[in-house]
């Protein structure tokens, strides 16, 4: 039986809310996606019956607080497959995961060396490596996109070499929903004895994710993006790969003993958990996944994928409307109007109540590549439904009469 | 949908004012949002295209999202202003700008209230980028004429 | 008419729970104090009203959580009374916070330079500086404390030179609540040209901040600490000291153009938030703080001086009993007493549902100092009471009897 | 109270299994934790204390916010357990192991089921980091016990 989304539309309390006095049509998942009422409950139920700080504390409240976040970071790790909860550790998102990763690698690499991002990646997913790179006195190389908004594979093969000393790239492009298959760059990477981060920030929420079989070195994610709040993520940490790294952030938690003089690190995970973490924001994020997984998380993505795939036809016939990104998309689709600037459409279609991003994504260099500023994107989570597609469709189509 | 064309002028407006009256006027002819953007479009796509030399670095007043460009002319004491953008609502909102204060003195544009723009109700329709946009806009406009007053 | 914590108390649903049997008295509020309904409510309705992903989007969602986070940091900078809002930055915590000036600051400081902490501070306080230290070649020097608990001004002022270029101080000492003369050791600072950050997560939640009466050129603290909460903190960065700094983390939202070879900086504050926000904690946070100054902080805080000399009254007479700290103290009240272990104490007391933090506080370097391992920290909140200063006191007369 | 010594045994117990059933008998004599806390620590306050210089750092097994110190000797076939804590309740649970595991041979020791502690009803009451620390001393008492096993 296929997923009907209709079934939990009623645990999203904002989704019935109105835009401009029309039904709001949320279609900005890629951005954040809405949280289930049972999430926010988690979040409501630590602070009335559990809230205390965690580690170290004698007392009832904060070992139950510690208990409740240990077990999250459990749960965790079993959704990804982690051979240990060890190799989770809770950051504030993608962004601060990618910044802790490419900080203690500073040790690590040295002016001779390259490092390897493609032409998908997010700000979030550049920037730090450019400073990285400034830092060290490394290269900085991109793998290139094609036409079509794939990678260009053989590219890749011919940039890596044994100067390649960190690989990162995203598993699913978040301005155009392009499918990255990372396993086969990563195990690329490793022959030349590169490491690997993923970037899962716009997989996660699609597709069930099994670290060990990818044999990614870091991975990262947030929780906004996957029913959970906001000021919490993940990052990933295969053991073998984060032992002899240097600490991030000081701070408590991370050591074991401090003197004036020196102080001596924690472990696994701890060490890179500098102060008090987002409890309650931890607790949730292992809510929202145990929530997607109950679902079914592949049946949730084959529901997606026919929205994104009725809605494309459906556009198809638009005049002027050129698509982004290959025929196969994850979570989003990403378009423009010959003639027409994307900020203009998405305006219009706002008007009419529905919710679309409109911009580079953060992602200016793969924008100025493929010769715009920006596109419009439509991006789908397990709550909407082929009506709201026939409603963006609608909106697309008047929208574009309006502007014509 | 009734286009402001047809709406009978009885003298034409001079002042900047009574071109702002003139504007609120037309503008209160449309019930709904879609007619009232249709409006603004459709002054956008009149609105005279800047010649693509004109578009320089320094003509640019950079949007959230969109670019606006701005250009003035002095002549017989008055303000000529040529203005584009590549988005067509803006370009639209621009338009509105341009209509009410084009061909008039430096000090009347200094004086002028530009409050007006309030009171077409597009605002409440616009993202608050864009509504900052506009004010932006209006300042630069007025910026110009301070260059052309002491002349 | 002096302030009754009972005409609060059912704000806030986990003081009616029990513990081992007994009803909950939390004097844990130096690690994590509890959260009133309305800052609760307020993520809620964040969730199930607004939520959507900030800053560059078209959309009527976007646009309105966008406006929310916006007057979220004009209600923090009132409070704090900074001169803009644009000195507001978000963290996700205070240790998040003190890491970030300690990483920008890297480029400013050399080896022959000094960096000066006191002794009283938490490790979230010295972690980082120690880790500049070690980047930069600069001295680490520790403003001593006396057999009181308090700081030694004579020491600083001696400690004080030209090679001074930063000081990191506490305001209020999370281990024995003694408070510190900030704005005093801060002239003294820049009369030599040093910067100063305070660390204002032990007084936020007691006493009235007004940063440009300190004059503090940053100062950090965590949300959790003042009613609102974890993964959400503040860092103050006065203008003039923060605009010609470097960022830290890289990615979205931080950025103004990025191009494979380079990327912008955006403006203050937005250079220091890279990556989602934590957007509801931000919006709860300032909820937090207008609660708290609708409540009435200098009477708040004078109820909560009230309930810890009480206590200290009450327990005077214990055989053996030595407090820590100056005997005016705010917020915690610390003590040990002879030939009974600090965590046997908390132990027994935790059983009859008192809820208190023993140990050394993230602060090891100053146990040492004391010549302990740690101590018995009860701390105050505004919902405290009298009743429960009774029942802390017969709790520890019991346990000392059990364990003598 | 009802100390335990006013108990009266039968028989003196001598396997390692009626000395932990002895131990679970006399537990259950106390009705509240107050009580049973009180038991723990009596024992931990008879136990003879470990002389200062054997508090070596590599006796000790670190607690969380407690130090361990735990000693052994090999005499006539029988291990010889000494054992302290600067925490008394620690040291009285530590006390319980003692008299359950002292003066036993390598083999019996190696074969005791310890679980009998989650009889007692103390873990309930304990800091999971105190669960913690007394199954780590468990393991260690047996680590002992190994390295004279082959003697
Ligand atoms: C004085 C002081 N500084 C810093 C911290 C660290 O705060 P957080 O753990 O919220 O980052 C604390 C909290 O324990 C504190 O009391
Ligand atoms: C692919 C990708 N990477 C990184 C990020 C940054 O995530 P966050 O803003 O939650 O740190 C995003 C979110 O927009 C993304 O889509």
């Amino acid at each position: 039986m296929p997923f009907d989304p209709h079934s939990i539309r009623d645990q999203f309390p904002i989704l019935a809310s109105e835009v401009n006095g029309q039904p709001l049509v949320y279609l900005d998942n890629a951005a954040t996606v809405q949280k289930p009422r049972v999430v926010l409950e988690t979040s409501l139920a630590y602070y009335e019956e559990t809230n205390a700080n965690i580690h170290r504390g004698t007392h009832h409240l904060s070992q139950k607080a510690t208990a409740a976040h240990e077990a999250a970071r459990d749960r965790i790790a079993h959704h990804l497959n982690a051979a240990s909860p060890d190799e989770i550790i809770f950051t504030s998102g993608t962004t601060d995961g990618i910044n802790l990763v490419a900080n203690i690698l500073t040790g690590s690499i040295s002016a001779e060396d390259e490092i390897l991002i493609s032409a998908l990646e997010h700000h979030s997913n550049i920037v730090p490596w450019q400073m990285l790179a400034q830092r060290t006195g490394a290269t900085l190389r991109v793998i290139p996109v094609l036409e079509d908004g794939t990678l260009d594979f053989g590219a890749f093969q011919d940039l890596l070499s044994p100067k390649t000393k960190l690989l990162a790239i995203t598993q699913v492009s978040n301005a155009f929903g392009t499918p990255v298959p990372v396993k086969d760059y990563i195990s690329a990477a490793h022959a030349v004895g590169s490491l690997v981060l993923v970037d899962a920030a716009q997989s996660v929420a699609h597709k069930v994710i099994d670290v060990q079989d990818l044999d990614a070195d870091f991975l990262v994610f947030s929780g906004h993006k996957i029913y959970a709040p906001t000021g919490i993520g993940i990052l990933y940490g295969k053991t073998s790969s984060l032992e002899n790294l240097p600490p991030w952030r000081g701070g408590g938690e991370m050591i074991k003993e401090v003197t004036y003089e020196s102080s001596t690190y924690n472990e696994l995970p701890f060490r890179y958990e500098a102060g008090t973490p987002n409890i309650e924001g931890g607790i949730a994020l292992a809510k929202a996944m145990d929530w997607l997984s109950d679902l079914g998380l592949p049946s949730v993505a084959a529901h997606e994928q026919l929205l994104i795939e009725t809605a494309a036809a459906s556009l198809a016939d638009v005049e002027g409307l050129r698509f982004y990104g290959p025929s196969h998309r994850q979570g989003s689709l990403s378009f423009n109007i010959a003639g027409i600037h994307h900020y203009d459409l998405g305006t219009l279609i706002d008007q009419m109540g529905v919710a679309v991003r409109t911009g580079h994504h953060c992602c200016q260099p793969l924008m100025n590549r493929l010769g715009t500023t920006g596109t419009v994107r439509a991006s789908f989570a397990a709550y909407n439904t082929m009506e709201e597609v026939e409603k963006l469709v609608n909106a697309v189509k008047k929208a574009a009469m309006m502007l014509a | 949908m009734l286009s402001p064309a047809q709406k009978p002028t009885l003298s034409l407006p001079v002042t900047i004012a009574e071109k702002q009256q003139q504007l609120l006027d037309e503008l209160n002819l449309f019930q709904d949002w879609t007619e009232r953007y249709q409006y603004v479009i459709d002054l956008g796509k009149k609105l005279a295209p800047m010649p693509e030399d004109l578009q320089t670095p320094d003509r640019l007043i950079k949007g959230c999202q969109s670019q606006v460009w701005l250009d003035s002319s002095f002549a017989d004491g008055k303000v000529n202003y040529a203005a584009d953008s590549d988005s067509l609502i803006t370009k639209g909102m621009i338009a509105l700008f341009v209509r009410v204060l084009d061909g008039q003195t430096p000090d009347d544009i200094l004086q002028a209230d530009m409050s007006f723009i309030d009171q077409t109700g597009l605002k409440e329709h616009l993202a608050p980028t864009r509504a900052n946009a506009l004010t932006l806009m209006a300042g630069q406009m007025k910026q110009h004429a301070i260059a052309f007053a002491g002349k």
